[in-house]
């Protein structure tokens, strides 16, 4: 736990002068089932990229997509719009 | 150099905003604010001020614009009076919240019902406590000068606030009187452009208008309680730099004749110009009044109020508003908060007066102090509150 | 000095703009000068009032003239009944009433009752013939200025160069000149 | 930006400036449609987003998931903030103070109470005024954020815990407001309805919106998975349907010139829309042909329209 802030620390005029600092906020902790790529049926068709809505996909330098863990939220919208089936849900292991 | 034109304040006001070069103005017309944005907006049409004008369709678009103009670093100037400025009442508080320096002018007016144009300080008083550095201004000329002054003080990094500069309608907004207009070349030596350190711009992607939980709100909100502890010097300093460059200068408050006084008019806006003449009046038959007129009203500078107020024994404090249901009128009870621990302290009595319009003659202000010198003769207030000059209402014997 | 002048007329013939219009010529002259109006919810045809103050010093005093110097009625309509009992409304002992009429001095100040200086000027016709239609306030403002020696007769035109444009300035200038030679001063005495 | 045209999702720009870690609900489709407006219109864009669900799940400080510049004022005046932004960019650049070199795109990303019902002013006001930016409406069709209340942009027959089902009332008794068309109403350059199971149509409508000069309206569909009770996984999909039944025909109207960019041969029936979403459980099967009726007949206008059958018959499997 990271002390808050006084009042004169804080950035002027209620901004944020942090850009994208929502990624130190991490999310994994919501999924109950976690999505996990097939790279042998994936076709880097991309829609689960452009479908996530975490931003959770992540594309390699070939071109597959692979799931940043730390933000997926485990909607299962990749896995439920894959065209080829490469994604399937699994029930996280506590 | 100045050249002095006969105009009206609302025309005065214009001339102000278009000689401090604003970028964006957006405005909605409500009498008795509309020849002021009907004069910019012919200002704009004639080429003489290079500035968007944003004819938006309601108060609470005027200043939603505003504020995202001034967001995105231009300077910005709205006007507005009475049910505008209720409609605008939601964004008023996020203006000041955002620390946006925007400049407004307000020709006060009363709020329906019963509906009524005419003039006194119910509008603006209902918002007095939004964040917001609030003048008001008993003269055209002031009233020129004080806009060009709010800029200055609104855009200073040390302080970036929003400002209203109040006047009261048609009273002041209709009159024409001389107006010494400020060269513009001078006035934008006076008012430079400054860098904000939050504005909206692609090369530096901030965030702005949070949300924030109980664990920061409160914090957020302290900036602006402590940005406007930092007004009153910053408006001598401002001020100051006016005298120089223009040989004018204001205060944050005009005293008249406090020195030996024992009973001290205080009012806000026109009427305390009036009193001038009352106190004279008063004076010549050799009645110790004398006259305190708050410049700045919010933040009140209560230290140099205090000192000047406490000199006298008795009040007779003027409000142009009613607080319904409440003690007194909102100026009245801001100074009686200001001796709440105090042993000793002026009697203190409130004449709610002017209201929709009704006009507050040199008699009215003189049969005031008078008032107050009967209570000081009984040593104490049987009616602290008198609504004065309502058909039917008793004065409590005075 | 302190001249305090109240206007009576009807929406739409320029009261407001006369009492500006004088403001703005003293304060060209370097005096303190004061022009508003007493608006109501009136429109077009509705009495309404304005006012005047000029002074060598600057101007407190904020609230409405009730103890006119000079009162100047652009309407005649406006002398009749209540509207009458406006207009007299406390006109000091040797203060001035300048009318817009047909009438002679005397005949106006029987109506009314009235006893002193008496300005008449039949600003109607000058304004239709002069400038084509009834709105009578420069014409007034000739009379005023023959009437009360508050501020010079150049100023005026001057202020209503700048205030006008096109033909409309020489037309209101001749209804000035008119007025201010028109103008008949009388005094009745009972 | 490089690629004239949007064919395929491959075209899409890889760069993100709408960060993970945010808080919007498991599979919420206001996500996605951030996401790719932000993508679509690069770095040099600035956004206003009203009071609502994105605003409040994105903005918690200390941390916020823009990456542009960005900015929440209030709740019914997204189209305000954004016409004074706009002028604040014209009067900065023209006068040489700021913003010199480059087109800035300004953006109201709204959901569907900020704009069909307390924000609808403020839009038709900045709308007629003809400014320069692009609004966005998200339509989830209900107030998510205060907890499913019934909206203008609510459908016929939905549940929300304003128009509940009881003994009464079937859900809302009203239709849905045509925020679209309201929006064309204004005789703007650019006027489009999108969905997020139609990505590259979507985001073509967003970049062409913005490229034209003048005041141009995105109206999209959000699913919501929370409010319309289906599923987290099933966003797309019932998005999908959307299109599929013709409930939601996906046009453009470009300078007063109508097109449907998504034809659909063969429509599905309403009830496989209806039946994925709790909030039309309580349905009757002459429920259904009722909304099947009324569906029937928004088709067939558009077909009258366009002059052909552009949204087809409906398919029964």
């Amino acid at each position: 736990m990271t002390e808050l802030k006084k009042w004169y620390e804080l950035p002027i005029g209620c901004s944020n002068m942090e850009p994208g600092s929502s990624l130190n906020n991490i999310t994994a902790g919501w999924r109950v089932f976690m999505p996990e790529i097939d790279k042998n049926k994936c076709t880097k068709c991309r829609l689960c990229w452009i479908f996530c809505p975490e931003g959770a996909m992540e594309l390699d330098e070939e071109g597959f997509t692979k799931v940043n863990y730390t933000y997926c939220k485990g909607c299962g919208i990749c896995a439920n719009e894959c065209p080829s089936k490469a994604i399937t849900m699994k029930r996280m292991e506590v | 150099m100045a050249h002095r034109l006969a105009l009206s304040t609302n025309y005065a006001v214009a001339y102000a905003v278009k000689n401090c070069d604003v970028d964006v103005i957006a405005a909605y017309p409500i009498t008795p604010q509309t020849s002021v944005v009907e004069k910019l907006s012919e200002f704009v049409a004639d080429g003489e001020l290079d500035a968007e004008f944003v004819p938006v369709e309601s108060e609470h678009s005027a200043l939603s614009a505003v504020v995202g103009a001034s967001a995105a670093g231009a300077r910005v100037f709205t006007a507005t009076a009475s049910q505008g400025l209720a409609l605008m009442h939601e964004i008023l508080f996020i203006a000041s919240g955002m620390r946006l320096p925007i400049v407004m002018s307000i020709a006060n007016r009363t709020l329906s019902m019963p509906l009524n144009i005419h003039n006194d300080h119910q509008d603006m008083m209902s918002s007095r406590d939004c964040g917001w550095v609030q003048m008001y201004v008993s003269s055209a000329q002031e009233a020129h000068d004080t806009i060009i002054q709010s800029y200055r003080l609104a855009e200073r990094t040390d302080i970036l606030l929003p400002v209203c500069v109040c006047y009261d309608g048609y009273v002041l907004s209709h009159t024409y009187e001389p107006v010494d207009v400020r060269e513009k070349s001078e006035v934008l030596e006076y008012v430079p452009r400054v860098d904000r350190p939050h504005v909206l711009d692609p090369d530096k992607p901030i965030t702005i208008g949070v949300m924030a939980l109980p664990n920061y709100t409160y914090e957020f909100k302290y900036q602006l309680v402590d940005a406007l502890t930092k007004v009153p010097k910053a408006l001598e300093e401002v001020d100051k730099e006016f005298d120089k460059r223009f040989g004018v200068s204001y205060g944050l408050y005009e005293e008249y004749m406090t020195e030996d006084a024992e009973v001290l008019l205080v009012a806000l806006g026109a009427v305390a110009s009036t009193a001038k003449v009352a106190i004279n009046r008063l004076r010549e038959k050799g009645v110790k009044a004398g006259l305190f007129r708050p410049r700045l009203y919010r933040p009140i500078p209560v230290d140099l109020w205090k000192r000047i107020l406490e000199k006298a024994k008795a009040l007779a404090i003027v409000d142009r508003a009613i607080a319904f249901g409440g003690v007194g009128g909102p100026l009245f009870t801001d100074i009686a908060t200001i001796f709440a621990n105090d042993r000793e302290k002026p009697l203190m009595m409130n004449f709610i007066a002017g209201i929709g319009g009704r006009d507050v003659t040199v008699n009215n202000l003189i049969d005031m102090v008078n008032i107050a010198f009967k209570a000081l003769e009984k040593g104490r207030v049987e009616k602290p509150c008198i609504y004065y000059g309502v058909r039917g209402v008793d004065y409590g014997g005075y | 000095m302190l001249i305090e002048i109240r206007w009576h007329g009807r929406g739409g013939q320029g009261a407001v703009t006369a009492a500006e219009l004088l403001a703005s010529a003293a304060i060209m002259e370097g005096k303190w000068a004061q022009a508003f109006p007493s608006f109501g919810a009136e429109r077009r045809g509705a009495p309404v009032q304005a006012y005047t103050r000029i002074d060598d010093k600057p101007i407190y005093d904020r609230s409405f003239i009730y103890e006119p110097d000079v009162v100047v009625v652009l309407d005649q309509s406006l002398l009749e009944g209540d509207e009458a009992r406006n207009v007299m409304s406390g006109l000091k002992p040797n203060g001035k009433l300048i009318v817009n009429t047909n009438q002679e001095p005397r005949e106006v100040a029987k109506k009314l009752g009235y006893k002193g200086e008496i300005v008449v000027v039949d600003a109607t016709s000058i304004a239709i013939e002069l400038i084509g239609r009834p709105i009578v306030n420069t014409a007034m403002l000739g009379a005023v200025v023959k009437a009360v020696k508050i501020v010079e007769l150049t100023s005026i035109l001057k202020v209503l160069e700048k205030r006008f444009s096109g033909s409309m300035v020489d037309r209101n200038v001749k209804a000035i000149m008119r007025a201010f030679e028109k103008a008949v001063v009388g005094v009745v005495e009972s | 930006m490089e690629v004239i045209e949007f064919k395929k999702i491959r075209d899409l720009p890889r760069a993100e400036y709408f960060a993970s870690g945010h808080r919007l609900c498991q599979g919420c489709p206001e996500a996605i449609i951030a996401k790719l407006v932000t993508k679509v219109l690069g770095p040099h864009v600035i956004v206003v987003t009203p009071t609502g669900c994105l605003e409040v799940s994105t903005s918690v400080y200390p941390e916020t998931a823009w990456k542009v510049p960005w900015i929440h004022v209030a709740f019914e005046n997204a189209a305000a903030v954004a016409s004074g932004i706009e002028a604040a960019i014209k009067a900065l650049k023209r006068k040489g103070i700021k913003f010199k070199d480059k087109k800035i795109h300004v953006v109201a990303l709204a959901g569907d109470g900020g704009t069909a019902d307390i924000g609808l002013q403020a839009l038709s006001g900045a709308l007629e005024r003809g400014h320069d930016f692009v609004y966005i409406c998200m339509d989830n069709e209900a107030y998510m954020n205060t907890g499913i209340q019934r909206s203008g942009a609510t459908p016929f027959k939905a549940w929300t815990t304003t128009t509940p089902v009881g003994a009464k009332w079937r859900g809302k008794l009203q239709v849905k407001k045509d925020l679209a068309a309201i929006a064309a109403a204004h005789k703007i350059p650019y006027v489009a309805v999108a969905s997020i199971s139609h990505p590259v149509d979507f985001a073509s409508k967003i970049k062409k919106a913005a490229e034209i000069e003048g005041p141009a309206y995105i109206h999209v569909q959000a699913p919501c998975p929370t409010g319309w009770r289906f599923d987290s996984s099933k966003t797309i999909e019932v998005a999908r349907l959307g299109v599929l039944t013709g409930m939601w025909i996906l046009y453009e109207i470009e300078r007063g010139e109508f097109r449907v960019t998504i034809p659909v041969p063969q429509r599905r029936p309403v009830e496989d829309y209806l039946l994925m979403q709790g909030r039309f459980r309580h349905l009757t099967k002459e429920e259904i042909a009722e909304i099947q009726k009324y569906v029937d007949e928004q088709v067939e206008k558009v077909n009258k329209m366009v002059g052909y059958t552009v949204i087809g018959p409906v398919l029964r499997l």
